[in-house]
């Protein structure tokens, strides 16, 4: 039987994959990609997760063998980052596919192209 | 047409087949853990931080972080570049309503000061740099959205940029002079400064410090982001 | 001085980076000469740490804020990551050079700014140890080639990128859920401690994750299915950038591959993602040369050849033997210096004469007759004639191949060959045999640089002996797992 | 059953059906918000890993600062997606 965080993750990332293959419009490729990235984040926490255990803030009361593992939690952070560093860069280059083609699909810029 | 869809499912569904029957190899909630047991066994004596994921992310692990900041760093300099244009103007007409501009008005100082609390209490509270830059860049967008005409300061902002950066980097080039490591904290493990407060707000080594850089430098890109986002080419 | 001074290859181009804004105000020229001194500081310091290396046997480590590994991240400037790290300075600062010329299109400060992280993020792939620092590493250098790729702000270039942008995000996804994997059961990202680890882990949770990582990293390593942004983004980035990506961008890609490949040897089901490599890589070098042969345009014909070159590579590094492993490192020496070379001139050529069209190339051994004779010696050498470098490591690499017993592998290898053979000819009689316009001026820089790489081209070719030992060295220090742990001051945490 | 649980598999549902909605619905601009969705959902399932840290940063940066992102961007492209026959995988082809 699977964790339903897992299941919530994986699911993820198979809407963002069948969004990426199936779609053609730019925008909702680059929406796919952004679900499929929050669903590799909670995967990462996921893996990271110990039952019973609180959050890695060792102020009063919690010791070291009361916490969760805090690697994925800093790796998560960067991916984050990373990820909507990658966002902001594709939305900027399919600005410019718009200003230069008209339009956002890439059926109708690949014949514009010809 | 739908044939082709069909297809698509099927082949993501074997896809998340396959993962699935990875990570039954990987059972949730189980202590799995190696090098995390032992930063949480260590992390106060060894950083003099309490949440140990900014320890981890800040010393331990610094070396991503500086990663990071400058994938962040190249987002905004490559979305300046893309949507340069020779002469360019915000092309907003509406301006904000009544409660957005005064609301605006007032709450901006606030919310600049929340985004410093943040990333300043990296050490001792859930937070950081990362998300104190994004609450002082949501306070240069609320002024964007209220008004029509406004435009952050982009030469300061850009020279801010590159200075914050640099002195990271300088932080760690001061450490591998002082200790003879890159990114050493020198501040806690030579100067053993703040050692006897741990908990309260002048601990923590350099992590203070690297956060508030961080907080600057992340609230600079993504307002500068912003920016060349919202501006348009204007024709002469 | 002390080891740890290696740190500064990452320090360095950051810094400068960082001061570009600054600079700003001081004109473009002094941005693009600003360029030419970090590259140049930049290969100093590679110098002396290769140097290092390669006189007392043993590599750097470098510790990033004093914690050993596996608590901290270490960089380990091994034969290997010393030997790449001098290369990519050393293509950097003629890259640089050329862009004195070659780049017209603003803003030059944010191209400086891109340029010098690119050149990080190839770095520091090849010389991290840390699994999770490779992925920001690799995060790096494929979000500034985005940037670079749709720099000169064409439609092509937008949507070369895009195309890049889509399957790049799809790969770090799958990368990081490989990280996520064997994270989860291991419990350490370094590289070293993973090595040891690896034969207590699920063979399952192996064999998914490292399928996974290896997908992730075909993207930045042009491996088939995943490299169709390839010949787009090569033909509409700036000429200098080209020659980046086909110099070192790739090979960093197809370096940490095989670095995660051989670092997992001892888990159990590795001999079968070696067999998928080994079909893919011989799929990409079949795919490219065809693709290659209908191509109007040269720069995109030495796209689709430079592609099939790496998947060459990426078939010896699949192979699992020590011979395999060597030749393999030898021809990523080889391809690098002949495509820097390659790219050099026909980017020379696309800005003369206004474009890489094959039509341009037309008598070009009266018109520009420098060029044309360091394209000539590029076109030889890639095809594999004796006497020029890539000779002896493509022999190498056949061999090897035969003797794990691919000789279907081999022998597909091989008719991909004389198609190159075909289409590299065609363009030596076009550019000798075919009437021309008017002799063009040759810009004596990059005239000097093209005739340097040419004469390396042929020295190695008539001297391979000095070059082989350098390969046979990296070689060993991607193959012997066993030597990379000891060399790593693990701290014994947990294991 | 306990309530934990049943409030966990309601938040896991709850974002499973935004992210087929983001992906499905043809207004763009409702697919953000969509996107947005998953994203506030996802930090409240950090929320109950014990990641506050996580949930913090992907609230503000995940959430709200990429779906700012994306609306300036459909503003200065298109708001709806064109029906047009499909052909998928561009990015796949040579």
């Amino acid at each position: 039987m699977i964790s339903v965080y897992y299941f919530g993750a994986i699911a993820l990332v198979l809407i963002g994959l069948y969004a990426i293959l199936v779609k053609k419009n730019l925008l909702k490729i680059l929406i796919g990609l952004s679900i499929m990235e929050t669903g590799v984040n909670l995967l990462l926490i996921s893996v990271g997760y110990v039952s019973g255990r609180s959050a890695p803030i060792l102020s009063e009361g919690i010791g070291p063998s009361q916490a969760v593992d805090p690697i994925p939690q800093a790796l998560v952070l960067t991916a984050i980052v990373i990820g909507v560093a990658t966002t902001a860069m594709a939305l900027s280059v399919a600005i410019l596919l718009y200003e230069k083609y008209g339009t956002l699909n890439v059926e109708e810029i690949r014949r514009l192209r010809g | 047409m739908v044939v082709k869809r069909i297809l698509a499912i099927i082949s993501i569904l074997l896809i998340g087949y396959w993962l699935a029957q990875g990570l039954a190899g990987v059972p949730f909630g189980q202590d799995k853990m190696l090098v995390g047991q032992y930063y949480l066994d260590n992390v106060k004596q060894q950083t003099g931080a309490v949440n140990a994921v900014t320890a981890v992310v800040v010393n331990y692990r610094g070396f991503d972080t500086l990663g990071e900041v400058t994938v962040l760093f190249i987002a905004s300099t490559g979305v300046g570049a893309l949507l340069w244009k020779k002469k360019k103007k915000r092309t907003a007409k509406t301006e904000g309503s009544v409660v957005l501009t005064t609301g605006t008005k007032l709450l901006f100082p606030f919310v600049v000061l929340f985004g410093a609390y943040i990333f300043i209490h990296g050490h001792l509270t859930p937070g950081g740099g990362f998300p104190g830059g994004a609450t002082i860049a949501t306070a240069f967008l609320l002024l964007y959205m209220a008004f029509v005409v406004y435009e952050i300061p982009h030469k300061a902002f850009e020279k801010t940029e590159g200075l914050a950066g640099m002195s990271y980097v300088l932080v760690g080039l001061i450490g591998l002079a002082i200790g003879g490591y890159f990114l050493f904290d020198w501040i806690w493990q030579t100067w053993h400064f703040g050692t006897e407060n741990i908990g309260r707000l002048i601990s923590g080594g350099f992590i203070p410090i690297i956060y508030t850089i961080i907080g600057i430098k992340v609230g600079t890109e993504l307002s500068g982001i912003i920016d060349s986002m919202l501006k348009e080419e204007v024709s002469e | 001085m002390n080891g740890q001074y290696a740190a500064l290859l990452i320090a360095l181009p950051l810094i400068s980076a960082f001061f570009v804004p600054l600079l700003k105000g001081a004109g473009k020229n002094a941005i693009r000469y600003f360029l030419v001194l970090v590259t140049a500081v930049q290969t100093g310091i590679a110098a002396w740490v290769f140097q290092w290396v390669y006189s007392t046997g043993k590599p750097i480590i470098v510790m990033a804020g004093g914690w050993k590994p596996p608590i901290g991240i270490n960089l380990y400037f091994g034969h290997f990551a010393s030997l790449f790290v001098l290369i990519v300075a050393a293509i950097s600062f003629l890259m640089a050079v050329f862009s004195l010329r070659a780049i017209k299109v603003e803003p030059i400060d944010k191209y400086a700014m891109l340029f010098l992280l690119l050149m990080l993020g190839a770095t520091g792939m090849i010389a991290t140890g840390d699994i999770f620092n490779l992925f920001v590493f690799m995060e790096i250098t494929a979000i500034s080639a985005y940037a670079l790729t749709a720099y000169n702000k064409t439609g092509e270039a937008a949507e070369a990128s895009m195309k890049y942008i889509v399957l790049g995000g799809i790969g770090s996804s799958f990368f990081l859920i490989g990280i996520a994997l064997i994270y989860g059961s291991l419990g350490t990202l370094n590289m070293a401690q993973i090595a040891q680890l690896a034969a207590t882990m699920d063979p399952t949770v192996a064999q998914v994750g490292l399928a996974l990582i290896i997908f992730g990293l075909a993207v930045e390593a042009e491996i088939f299915p995943l490299n169709a942004w390839a010949p787009d983004a090569y033909q509409a980035a700036p000429h200098p950038i080209t020659a980046m990506f086909s110099a070192f961008v790739v090979k960093a890609g197809i370096y940490a591959m095989a670095r995660l490949l051989y670092i997992m040897q001892d888990v159990g089901s590795w001999s079968s993602v070696l067999r998928l490599l080994i079909i893919l890589a011989t799929l990409t070098v079949v795919i490219a040369e065809l693709a290659a042969l209908r191509q109007r345009n040269v720069k995109r014909m030495v796209a689709y050849s430079s592609i099939a070159q790496i998947g060459l590579i990426a078939l010896a590094f699949a192979l699992g033997t020590q011979s395999g492993v060597d030749a393999g490192v030898f021809h990523m020496i080889n391809h690098a210096i002949v495509k820097a070379m390659l790219f050099i001139a026909v980017g020379y050529v696309a800005m003369t004469l206004g474009g890489a069209d094959f039509e341009n190339f037309y008598g070009l051994g009266k018109r520009m007759p420098i060029t044309a004779f360091a394209i000539s010696v590029g076109a030889i050498a890639t095809v594999g004639i004796p006497l020029f470098n890539i000779f002896w490591s493509k022999v190498r690499i056949i061999l090897a191949t035969l003797g794990m017993g691919y000789t279907w592998a081999a022998v597909l290898v091989l008719s991909a060959s004389v198609v190159e053979a075909v289409y590299y000819f065609r363009l030596l009689y076009a550019m000798w045999f075919h009437k021309g316009g008017a002799k063009v001026d040759e810009n004596i820089v990059i005239s000097l640089m093209v005739l340097l790489l040419a004469a390396l081209v042929v020295v190695i070719g008539i001297y391979p002996d000095y070059a082989w030992s350098l390969a046979q060295k990296a070689g060993a220090d991607i193959f012997k797992v066993a030597d990379y742990i000891n060399n790593v001051p693990l701290m014994g945490v947990g294991a | 059953m306990n309530c934990i649980t049943c409030i966990e598999y309601m938040i896991v549902a709850l974002m499973v059906i935004s992210a087929v909605l983001a992906v499905e619905w043809r207004d763009l601009l409702a697919a953000v918000v969509g996107m947005a969705a998953v994203s506030l959902f996802a930090s409240l399932l950090f929320f109950m890993l014990q990641a506050p840290d996580v949930a913090m940063t992907e609230a503000a940066i995940g959430a709200a600062l990429s779906a700012a992102v994306f609306i300036f961007a459909i503003k200065r492209t298109q708001r709806f997606e064109t029906e047009e026959e499909e052909k998928p995988g561009w990015w796949v082809r040579w």
